[in-house]
């Protein structure tokens, strides 16, 4: 194990049955569960994740899943994966790779060793290693006999085994150890950075309050599992990480899906509109709806649509009807809404659609995660049909973007695309709880009074025109698809119309630009040799390579853009301060095409399309060429 | 284009508070012109405030309806109304909602929402305009077209068994299921209002002419000559009897209708509400000119609407929780820990 | 990923000779495997080279199967595959094309394209496997989830009526429509084959367990130990019996089905091949706990093909006009000039 | 009348009745017929086209629809205008304004009147001005009498009554008049221009071959226009206009969209493929599909689909089983293609997609033309999904440019976008009809060699992977939207595989760059103050207004481009040759921004949106205020 500034002096410390065993303290842990999709991978990250969380460590996760549909027990293809990166001071993302790595069989190890750091540790069950899990995983030899693991601290333990012993103690029977094996790896990390299984052991007996054999033969495989560490003496130390010096305020632990879902009812609540959310399942934009659903005592109506077009357009309805119309969809997804979006471009009415996006093109890798949507988000719809566009940058960040979508879809009566990944869905952090009274004041009302009205007057600030919903007594008007006149909304084929209209409708986008704060940039504000620009997801690994960079002194500065479009105005200007310009996309090169075309500055590409986030280092050294001009 | 001054419940409404300021757009001699007179005519009757009135709409010669019509209303993309009904509705259920829509835009593009929004069972009254063709695009054969049709798309006759948009709605569980015909005003204007009497999706087909692409299309049964002979007008309660001169009537064999002559034994009588929808689903299927073809109410039967029953999880969560859900709460979450 | 070496036809080809070299990624238990092999079965028995048949499939568990059969095959997009398979039908009749798609894929998305497929009347079979949910998304519920389902997206359980698949089928015009089980592969594998052997397209709805997110839906009538008294089993020219302890039987009360003793007068006699539909559509309404639930065949009639009217329109075209048409007499057209 | 270099010497020419009048020569002259929708004047301008281009005229046309729902007859919603500019000399464009004005009633007039020349012919309807139809256009005066139009050589004829007349004395009855007082103002036309009618004589005889009193009514309003209009004295010249010096060879009228329809067939023949179409009806791109279902014996299979989705989806499936696959649509049907095109990009199948572009955003104004879907047709799908784009410029070109696409689809298996417009589908030109011979060869074979096949082995010089079809023995394989994995194709989640594959794909689209000729550059090829970047319809507009330029002795040159993806190699050292760059583009600059982006030029936009086409002399001002560099 190699952990990031390991300190040096061992620590004494009392393991559970009285010996002593030295604590050293670590700075930074990153540790990834891997094993077959039937083995509870997820659930173990999961729970290490919040143990850690109340610990006070700053974290970040990353699971990463197999392909959406189960594959055959022991094959490379059923390996599913959760990282969790935990530290004493702050980080960004859950760790380029792993230090500690739990296989919990052949395929597991197959697909995820070349990660390990070097001289990272390996906890293997080693009853797993079969011949035939081995050639299912498609190893000739057994790994954990050919010398192939010298590079790496590895610990093989009889897991089935002692899990089926422990288990057997308790239930009279060893039949549902296999479900429990999650829980005694589990335990050994618990055991192994210091943690306490107690909120495992409180959320075990809640799950199962109704079946108390399940309750304890999972307790007993967790304890089990830490006593074993402690016990056995595979680990000649074991580690504590400090609590990170976060500033005060209480946290809780949230994916980005989770803030995402808590960004749209919050939004309901702020603007004081009834919340409607139309959607149809996809990976991974699903586990919103599933998020949304229950909350029915929020008043949150959920729709499950037919598909994805009536899901935008049940959503055009429903805003139609004076409501707060969100709908969340994935690539596939957005490649059918793009008809009902111009219908709301061209009706002006607010709608929020939150685009989860995942590694395309067509059905592409489901469960990985891209930047590869801006442009269709743009551009994916017939005629001048410009909406806003804003994408979060960490997983709590969704919760706050969710917001500043809601307030400019209803301040710009536009319909407003907000562009977050199946990375920072499912990636998890810990996140300051705001206070209701920091949020902002979007509260909106519906037009009401019939003096002066007819539909497409404008707001002179913004451009909006009212939003005048039926059931509203003397406001009866009729909109539609068609082009419309200016001011009165009604059908017009006149040319200077439409190109008044077209101009409109682009100058009211282009206005949100006077809403938005002046652009942060990390770093030297005032300009230096190289500025890096990102968006969305890659905000945790643009930040940790410039601040590596910067502590080698190097002029690197860092503009992460959470506005899209309209662009801000001050971004140009930024641009120009800075001799190069590197833009991180995972992607081919969207948002550099925009900032080439917009500013024509030769911003460069740093681009990568695999389906896995960036790594700090892949930044770090994208950096480094860029400023040797390398590139 | 914005309604003249406010109404409010109570206030006696007429037909010309229905007229807006836009000219009618059809062809002269479109049979769209008899529908909208009689919506027009109805609405005043429902006892229902203009503002509470939304017309949505597809697009289509049919789907201009809308801008004709001085309530709230909505020309939106073709095929999606029912999609976009269906959010206005949830959203605001005290709205009583039409959607008008054309065998193009309901049967082809709009198909699928068509049958979602029937199994559904949304609160709203769905007017199909079937002219047996796509008007506004100038002349392609529609999903209704007959089986051999020479039209722009089909030079040498279609190929395609039509759709019969009764028998759709009905597989489709919708609640009410009528036909009704722009040259019958009178019976246009009573299945208006069975129809936006029913609560739950009302569908009703209006057999509609197209002067310019498919004149007469009806003509074969809804001709002012022969209607009397080839129309079937169902009236519940009373046995399925057609033909003025010679008056005979439907009876079954085994599950296939027959004619048979008037008060024969055996003759059905017509009770749209049953249950078991196979009687309704057989008379959707009488064509002419095997047999006459029937106009009037298929089927009615009650069931919870959608969004009654979506508004009672809402209400039944917040009684459940013993009022509604706290905000800070929720952001809080269930697990959190403070830093000091 | 391709074939290994060529078949021509009049070879004798077995199961072995359709499985792929593709590990098969459904859960264990899943239902799916059993129509895997079902298929597997029947394929060599139709006398098909394997170069000539082709899965279209779209997205979901079931959509996967393409993969899994030794044959052309294509996992297209979610919900479209009864289009793409008509493009491909239709650019090349000759092909036997196979359909597979789910409740979610067949139902929801892609309703529309299924009805309209149907009516054309193309000769492909369609596999809709019916689990009652969304598996590959994790559980929400379909179109076909019983009312007051509860699952991820309906913790308080659904609100909408179930589409009944093969009732659509039936009022979308198909003209083969039947029902089969995964849990009784002989009877699938009969399905199977009358499906195969009709010409036009044969809609086949297997009821399939999910036994990660919808276990044991179809339990209540399919489970081994009550089917033979919850199933009615379809025999052309036989009486429509069921219950192997108390046989009973289906007759009718006017346009309504009930349950009578065996050999009760007015026992209903299935016939499939009926041209009015009446009958296969109150059958497709029986449903458990009132009625048993049918297997077999609802439905078979003769009807031509959409592809074989396409090409014969095309044959005609060229017959009438003495020849396929001279391309530069096209483009050279009716009416030009010469510049010299 | 002001025709553009009207010659000096009045020439003598026999009447019909034997008296003789001056005929004027004169080089160009553009008419405009306008009336109610349902008075025909499509029918008149037909007409008057076909005969004009027997003649060998250069000619080109626009017809000008009104919404495409029948408006109440009078109104001004209702009026539809047929534009036809026609020549001695080569034109690009249907004329900026008509010198000759036909009004069939109050409504064309008011509707028209703006656009007449100064001096301009008029023809008016007397018959029309009447209290009611005044009322209906809007009038409060009448316009025939209030002096309003002193500033034209007003002709008023009471066309209505004289039609009655005619018919009458051939029908003994005058109720067929209404129908044909499109004839009487044609039969004018043909007698003040010269022409025979003998055309239009043949072509109602034709058309109303199983109805001698059609023929009889229709035949006798012509020729009554024409004996008017020479006896009456109410001209005091004709014209003539010479011949156009059009190089050898046999020429056609022929729309866009009749071209395209043509192309279509033709790229069928020449690839050798069976011929599949698949559409859904939409304005404007619905002809093409009426073009084709008709010529079944040329063994075109059309496929009227349930909707744009079905239509590109059939599309694929008849792809994957080896045929042409061709669909056409409009923006509001493009939205919905996006999945199914991405599909295509996927399994690497070729399908051509013809955009006949409209107004938008959304419903839009659906008979009014726009270049506003070039990013759609780049971006309108999830995830990297590149595909070729080509447009044609004129309409003649829609033959040779889908011919283009054919061959690029087939040879790259690529979705490819044909992008023409309203205008340019509509608009008529004399067209050069090719021989056989001259068609490139661009036959296709399918594989059928089962030795070294994979689904994804590639070709090494384009990239294409092998179109393998159904039905051919041993190649029985699996393909479908996830992820493939390089050269097998199987399904692949390996993250380099899918880097790869993306790398692939885009470099397979950028390989046909390969295979293009160099660009041509209209003007100085060797640089100079200004080039002004065109794509598709403008192309006329911006021949001629770079024409009257470089007549002034400026330093404009024109490039326009065929191909927009991937975009010629030789562009952007193209556009390093000039000073300054300028797009003219009817969308808000969708070409310019993809080339400030590629380039980092500062191409500037010259940009309109009201659903018409440029006029030579907005362009020719963009260009002045280019090179004055005061935009
Ligand atoms: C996405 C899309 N596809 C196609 C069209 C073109 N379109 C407009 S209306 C119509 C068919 C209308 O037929 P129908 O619904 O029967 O209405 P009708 O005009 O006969 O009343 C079509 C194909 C469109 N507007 N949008
Ligand atoms: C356009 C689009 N929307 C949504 C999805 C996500 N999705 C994939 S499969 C599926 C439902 C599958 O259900 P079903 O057809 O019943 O198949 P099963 O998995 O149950 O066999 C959904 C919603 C998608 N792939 N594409
Ligand atoms: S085209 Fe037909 S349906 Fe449309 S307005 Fe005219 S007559 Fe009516
Ligand atoms: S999720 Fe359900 S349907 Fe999908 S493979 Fe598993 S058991 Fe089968
Ligand atoms: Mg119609
Ligand atoms: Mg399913």
């Amino acid at each position: 194990m190699t952990p990031e500034r390991a300190a040096n002096r061992p620590m004494e410390h009392p393991t559970q049955d009285g010996k002593k065993l030295p604590v050293e303290p670590v700075d930074r842990v990153t540790i990834r569960f891997a094993g077959d999709s039937g083995d509870g991978m997820q659930l173990a990250g999961t729970q290490f994740t919040d143990t850690t969380a109340l610990l006070g460590n700053d974290l970040a996760t990353f699971p990463d899943y197999p392909a959406e549909i189960r594959a055959p027990a022991g094959t490379l293809a059923g390996v599913s994966a959760f990282q969790i990166s935990f530290s004493s001071y702050d980080i960004h993302t859950p760790g380029d790779q792993p230090s500690v790595l739990v296989a919990m069989n052949p395929a597991a190890l197959k697909v995820n060793l070349p990660d390990l750091e070097e001289g990272g540790i390996l906890l293997v069950d080693a009853d797993t290693f079969t011949q035939g899990n081995l050639s299912k995983a498609g190893y000739a030899k057994n790994p954990l006999t050919d010398g192939s693991l010298a590079g790496y601290r590895v610990i093989q333990v009889p897991i089935t085994r002692l899990t089926t012993n422990a288990v057997t103690e308790v239930s009279g029977g060893g039949s549902m150890a296999a479900q429990s094996r999650n829980l005694f790896s589990l335990g050994i990390m618990y055991w192994l950075f210091d943690r306490d299984p107690i909120h495992t052991i409180r959320w075990i007996e809640g799950k199962f309050k109704n079946n108390p054999d399940l309750v304890a033969v999972n307790r007993a495989a967790l304890q089990a599992g830490y006593n074993y560490a402690a016990t056995a003496e595979i680990f000649t130390s074991h580690y504590s990480i400090k609590k990170a010096a976060t500033p005060p305020g209480t946290y809780r632990k949230i994916s980005g899906n989770e803030a995402t879902a808590l960004g749209i009812i919050t939004a309901g609540k702020l603007t004081g509109l009834p919340l409607f959310y139309g959607a149809y399942p996809i990976t991974p934009a699903s586990d919103i709806l599933h998020a949304l659903a229950p909350l029915k005592n929020y008043g949150v109506l959920t729709f499950q649509a037919e598909d994805e077009i009536a899901a935008i357009t049940a959503c055009v309805g429903a805003s139609f009807g004076g409501a707060l119309a969100v709908c969340a969809t994935a690539g596939p997804g957005l490649a059918l809404k793009g008809e009902g979006i111009g219908l709301a471009v061209m009706v002006e009415l607010p709608v929020i659609i939150a685009m989860i996006q995942r590694s395309g093109p067509s059905t592409g890798m489901p469960t990985k995660s891209e930047q590869s949507d801006l442009l269709m988000a743009l551009y994916g719809r017939n005629g001048e049909a410009p909406a806003a566009v804003v994408a979060p940058s960490t997983p709590g960040d969704c919760f706050w973007t969710m917001i500043e979508a809601g307030r400019i879809a209803t301040t710009y009566m536009t319909p407003t695309f907000f562009l977050s990944d199946g990375y920072l869905g499912n990636g998890v952090e810990p996140w300051a709880i705001p206070s209701l009274e920091e949020l902002p004041d979007i509260r909106v009302t519906h037009r009401s009074d019939p003096e002066g009205y007819t539909p497409y007057v404008r707001d002179p600030r913004t451009l909006a025109r009212p939003w005048a919903i039926p059931g509203t007594p003397g406001l009866e008007h009729r909109i539609g698809g068609l082009e419309k006149n200016d001011i009165t909304g009604t059908v017009s084929y006149d040319p200077t119309n439409h190109q008044r209209m077209v101009d409109l409708r682009a100058q009211k986008i282009a206005r949100i630009a006077d809403s938005l704060p002046p652009s942060q940039v990390d770093g030297d504000s005032q300009g230096g040799d190289l500025l890096v620009v990102g968006w969305g997801s890659t905000y945790g690994a643009i930040t940790s390579a410039v601040e590596r960079a910067r502590s080698e002194g190097r002029s690197v500065s860092h503009l992460h853009l959470r506005h899209l479009n309209p662009l801000p105005r001050d971004v140009g200007e930024i641009l120009g301060r800075f001799d190069k310009v590197l833009v991180p996309e995972l992607n081919t090169g969207q948002l550099r095409m925009l900032l080439r075309a917009n500013y024509l500055v030769d911003a460069k590409g740093l681009n990568k399309v695999t389906g896995r986030p960036f790594m700090i280092r892949e930044v770090y050294r994208g950096i480094i060429s860029a400023l040797e001009g390398t590139r | 284009m914005s309604g003249k001054g406010a109404h409010s419940e109570g206030e006696v409404l007429t037909k010309a508070d229905f007229i807006t300021d836009q000219v009618v757009r059809w062809c002269p001699g479109c049979g769209d012109y008899s529908i909208l007179a009689q919506v027009q005519k109805v609405l005043p009757t429902l006892g229902i405030p203009k503002e509470k009135i939304v017309f949505i709409s597809g697009i289509g010669c049919s789907s201009r309806f809308p801008y004709y019509v001085n309530t709230y209303g909505f020309h939106t993309i073709h095929g999606r109304a029912p999609a976009v009904a269906t959010g206005l509705k949830v959203a605001n259920p005290e709205l009583c909602v039409w959607v008008v829509t054309g065998d193009g835009d309901g049967l082809s593009i709009g198909g699928n929402h068509l049958i979602h929004v029937m199994r559904r069972n949304l609160d709203i009254n769905i007017l199909l305009f079937n002219n047996g063709v796509y008007g506004l695009t100038k002349g392609q054969y529609s999903p209704t077209s007959e089986f051999g049709k020479v039209t722009k798309s089909s030079p040498a006759g279609t190929i395609e068994s039509p759709v019969n948009p009764t028998s759709i709605a009905i597989a489709a569980e919708a609640s009410f299921v009528a036909r009704t015909a722009d040259v019958d005003p009178r019976h246009l204007a009573w299945t208006l209002e069975q129809a936006a009497a029913h609560k739950g999706t009302s569908f009703v087909e209006i057999l509609q002419n197209c002067i310019i692409f498919n004149d007469k299309t009806h003509d074969p049964f809804l001709a002012r000559s022969v209607r009397h002979d080839r129309v079937l007008y169902l009236e519940e309660g009373k046995p399925m009897l057609f033909g003025s001169e010679h008056p005979r009537g439907i009876a079954t064999e085994g599950f296939a209708p027959k004619i048979v002559e008037a008060n024969s034994s055996g003759m059905l009588v017509h009770e749209p509400g049953l249950q078991n929808p196979s009687q309704a689903y057989m008379l959707s299927q009488l064509t002419y000119p095997e047999f006459p073809v029937p106009l009037g109410v298929f089927r009615r039967v009650a069931r919870p609407t959608y969004e009654e029953l979506a508004h009672g999880q809402v209400d039944e969560a917040i009684h459940r929780a013993g009022g509604p859900g706290d905000l800070g709460q929720l952001i809080k979450g269930k697990s959190s820990w403070t830093v000091t």
